[in-house]
């Protein structure tokens, strides 16, 4: 029944979504989880607070992705931002490429005005859609960033070739900068320009680092135990290889 | 109460499910089940664009009435906006005014932005590449190597670096390269099984 | 030197040293040619949307797949969030394009990226360089615990993953200097043969 | 602030005119700078000569505007190593721009004496990206009723003698990405995990990194890299093409970034040299 060539692959999805509903079982039971410092996060109150005091707006961008799973937890990061701005009265300017992405990432924004007690607070024109492609949107935002002289300028998200050009038109205006995605090829650029970087999979702790909240705490501590599944999973595998079988490896291709 | 919260977290559950189900087992009729979701998903997201539209009309306009017509910029935005949609609707895609507008500002101005990393990423090199931990370091050491192996020119500032380049390139990159990979998709994961779950609801709206 | 007389090499040509302009300092023409191309974009892609709309959605239903008036439904309730006495109903196709989303994004991401990747690692450990992936893989890996705090001893396993990272880093940043350089190579080859005719 | 101060903090200006007078030099005269060949290179050079003659390849041009520059001089020196050994070829794309770019590269074939239809088709752009190319696999008819030139493939021979995937000793794909068109992971699962078909890849610089994992597993067999793999391979051809002229101006750029790194740190080393001397200046 199962796809030929798939059956390990869905074995291991099971897997790792059986041990991630368990995790946030336990932990929504009580399970006590911690997450470790991550210095990009921890960025963010001090970039927001650094605007209010210079008078300046804050820019946030998801990225130039739609909506795949980087883009959610630069939207979990989005949520919180705006909650500070609100807090501070910082004047807060996103900018979005996909118009699937704009659909959901105005909602976000939206909400978290009305979850702050400030829902005349936010403005549509300040949360706004570029343009789908990817060097209209680029060169939108790098208007925007260099005309509004923004003081804190985070992307977290979904970013292709365009990441370096952002993060260079945010140097030019000396804003602190905090940003982070999962492309692999992206993070160097982000790593070279940027105050604060947000590496890969810590992205998705977003939403366990802001709220504290036990569903994501244990879907985390979920991830964990499948990373720590992998691992194992790999010193087995090259055990096996290194004592001549190959068996592992074929029940992987299975 | 069942269309505010219900009915969103049903449909979130079971196009998510579907479109999984139909991926790893042979069922025809799942299959075919997600298959429409698909293509109903690629409808909807057409609609988005209309959101995306009314956005860009709100901000130019409100521009233009607080500038008074002044702003030349929200004015040339708004009109070759416009102009786009009427040409390539009303003469089709292959009519000569769209291919101008596709073919001489859209690419070319395209490209042109694309260059910029060019510039762009020298003085983020000279700026970042400076030896003030082993990180840095480290950072600075693969890069300079590989950007001198790639080209002539440096190959013959450092005959070495062409072996280095392959080197770090097949072998020492891949680990740091895969283990961001598969973190990631971990993480992928866990977002993705939260929203089809239903755990994820303030995403849509839902608190 | 032959310079073109081709109109739409010269908005080609303009448009790109106004673009570079921005290198210099923030200034109006640049900001002009960057509302004209936002412009531009933004209306190509209403345009190939309506296009697709109409060649997967409109057609297909007057053809008789009646059904596909659902989308269309879903996409037009997208638009309720501007009236706010059924601003909720936008929920439902939100559900939709997320639901969706996550599912194609789950199925993709455990094949190529985690099995895929796993079973490439498990090599024999016969050479130095197995070895510098296998430790590279396990160590980069072991740094992506976020709910464990590792201390003493067992922090060198996440500085190094942190160090093989860098190495990743550096040599993709040095690997792209090609590919941005060459657009450039592009753009000034433009600007001084097909333009200038040099 | 002295000198050594001055230099690691250097008007980023500075850079942008030189970096343009570096390209723009080898554009306007170009030099002639000497290339060596690279393994992954020599490698897929190697696979490629020992394709059988005669047989037919699947190349999809999976790219965008502003990324030709690096991949059609790829595809151009390729149907140069193709072409003696009269392999067939068939073009799809899953880019709109793609079939474009498969025309201008496709046309050197015509000097080797290639007839459409017969020896090489463009067939042109597919949307949907992975599940098409799939479909393709399975049945390449089922995809293409016309070509890009508006030809019903029916007469096409070349076309119609196609049953599947398996039908190419080779697929290569010239690709810029995984935003959009059909990625590098699509292609190894389509071609190489569904039929087996040995794969190449042609990537953008950019690329080359993550794919090289692919080689390294053995799903790929080659995997050409930016506009250098071009002029490598225009090298091994023997032929001088727009990858050697490129290279020049990437030999200037590429040492210019590195000296200026290499200055940045040095300034920022004999800096710290002078403050730590007795009398030297405050520390930052």
């Amino acid at each position: 029944m199962l796809v030929a060539k798939r059956v390990f692959d869905f074995w291991a999805l099971f897997v790792s979504c059986a041990l991630i509903g368990v995790s946030i079982y336990y932990a929504t039971k009580g399970m006590k989880v911690q997450v470790r410092p991550i210095p990009g996060f921890d960025a963010i109150d001090e970039a927001v607070g650094r605007a209010a005091e210079m008078g300046k707006p804050v820019h946030f961008t998801p990225g130039f992705g739609g909506l795949v799973a980087a883009t959610f937890a630069g939207l979990e990061v989005l949520g919180y931002v705006t909650g500070l701005a609100a807090k501070y009265d910082v004047r807060l300017i996103v900018t979005v490429s996909q118009p699937e992405t704009y659909a959901v990432t105005e909602q976000v924004v939206r909400q978290a005005y009305l979850a702050a007690g400030k829902p005349e607070a936010f403005k549509p024109e300040d949360c706004r859609f570029i343009s789908s492609d990817q060097w209209a949107y680029a060169s939108g935002v790098i208007g925007i960033l260099l005309r509004e002289k923004v003081a804190s300028n985070i992307m977290i998200g979904q970013f292709a070739a365009e990441s370096l050009i952002l993060a260079e038109a945010g140097n030019t205006i000396g804003a602190i900068q905090i940003a982070g995605t999962t492309n692999a090829y992206q993070i160097p650029f982000f790593v070279v320009a940027c105050d604060y970087v947000v590496l890969g999979d810590e992205m998705f702790a977003a939403g366990a680092h802001f709220a504290k909240n036990q569903i994501h705490l244990g879907s985390l501590r979920g991830e964990d135990l499948i990373k720590g599944l992998c691992l194992l999973l790999v010193l087995i595998g090259t055990l096996m290889m290194c004592g001549g079988s190959d068996a592992l490896l074929k029940t992987m291709n299975l | 109460m069942f269309i505010r919260k219900m009915l969103p977290t049903i449909i979130a559950f079971v196009c998510g499910t579907a479109v999984t189900v139909a991926y790893f087992f042979d069922i025809k009729s799942v299959q075919s089940i997600a298959q429409d979701i698909m293509q109903w998903r690629s409808v909807i997201a057409i609609f988005a664009l209309g959101l995306g539209a009314v956005n860009i009309i709100m901000v130019h306009m409100r521009n233009l009435q607080r500038d008074r017509l002044k702003n030349v910029y929200s004015l040339a935005l708004l009109a070759m906006f416009c102009i786009t949609i009427l040409v390539g609707l009303g003469w089709g895609q292959s009519s000569k005014g769209y291919r101008f507008i596709f073919d001489y500002i859209n690419v070319p101005t395209g490209s042109a932005i694309f260059s910029l990393l060019a510039f762009y990423i020298g003085t983020a090199a000279y700026r970042a590449f400076r030896v003030k931990n082993a990180e840095a370091a480290i950072l600075l050491v693969t890069g300079c190597i590989v950007m001198l192996g790639r080209v002539p020119l440096g190959v013959q500032i450092l005959p070495i670096a062409p072996k280095l380049t392959d080197w770090i390139m097949v072998v020492l990159n891949v680990g740091g390269q895969r283990g961001v990979m598969v973190a990631g998709a971990v993480g992928f994961i866990a977002v993705s099984l939260r929203i089809i779950a239903g755990l994820e609801r303030r995403v849509y709206g839902v608190e | 030197m032959k310079i073109s007389t081709d109109i739409g090499v010269w908005v080609g040509a303009l448009s790109a040293l106004a673009i570079y302009s921005v290198l210099y300092k923030e200034n109006p023409v640049y900001r002009l040619v960057e509302n004209i191309f936002v412009g531009a974009s933004a209306g190509i892609a209403v345009v190939v949307g309506v296009q697709t709309f109409q060649n997967t959605a409109w057609a297909p239903m007057a053809k008789g797949n009646t059904l596909l008036i659902v989308p269309i439904i879903l996409g037009v309730l997208l638009y309720t969030r501007y009236l706010p006495n059924v601003s909720y109903l936008n929920r439902i196709p939100l559900s939709f394009l997320l639901g969706t989303a996550a599912g194609v994004a789950m199925r993709g991401s455990i094949e190529s990226q985690i099995v895929g990747q796993l079973s490439a690692t498990m090599i024999k450990l016969n050479s130095f360089d197995a070895w510098v992936i296998f430790l590279g893989t396990m160590t980069s890996l072991a740094y992506f615990f976020l709910t464990y705090r590792v201390t003493g001893r067992a922090a060198i396993i996440t500085t190094w993953g942190r160090y093989f990272m860098m190495a990743a880093f550096g040599a993709a940043f040095g690997n792209t200097v090609m590919g941005r350089v060459s657009a450039a190579i592009g753009r000034f080859q433009f600007i001084f043969l097909k333009w200038l005719g040099m | 602030m002295d000198i050594f101060e001055k230099l690691q903090n250097l008007d980023k200006r500075v850079f942008y005119v030189l970096m343009a007078l570096a390209i723009a030099i080898p554009t306007v005269s170009p030099l002639g700078l000497p290339i060596s060949v690279e393994a992954p290179v020599q490698q897929t050079y190697n696979f490629v000569k020992n394709l059988p003659d005669g047989s037919r390849v699947l190349i999809g041009f999976d790219y965008e505007p502003g990324d030709e520059i690096d991949l059609n001089p790829q595809a151009i020196a390729l149907f140069h190593l193709l072409a003696p050994k009269k392999i067939k070829v068939v073009a799809i794309s899953s880019f709109p721009a793609g079939p474009m770019f498969a025309d201008e590269c496709l046309a050197v074939l015509k000097e080797y004496g290639y007839k459409y239809g017969q020896d090489y088709v463009n067939l042109g752009y597919y949307a949907g990206g992975e599940p098409t190319l799939a479909a393709f696999g399975n049945k390449p008819t089922s995809i293409y009723s016309k070509d890009w030139l508006g030809n019903d493939v029916a007469s096409l021979s070349l076309v119609k003698e196609l049953t599947s995937m398996k039908d190419f000793s080779m697929a290569m794909t010239l690709n810029d990405g995984p935003t959009g068109g059909t990625g590098t992971h699509e292609w190894v699962r389509q071609a190489v995990m569904a039929h087996g078909t040995p794969l190449i890849m042609g990537c953008t610089g950019v690329l080359a990194a993550s794919n090289m994992t692919y080689v390294q597993g053995g799903q790929c067999k080659g995997i050409l890299a930016g506009l250098a793999a071009a002029a490598q391979l225009e090298k091994l051809l023997g032929k001088k093409g727009t990858g050697t002229v490129g290279m020049d101006a990437q030999s200037i750029a590429h040492v210019l970034i590195v000296a200026f790194v290499l200055l940045g740190n040095v300034a920022m080393i004999l800096s710290k040299r002078r403050q730590k001397a007795p009398g030297g200046g405050a520390s930052r």
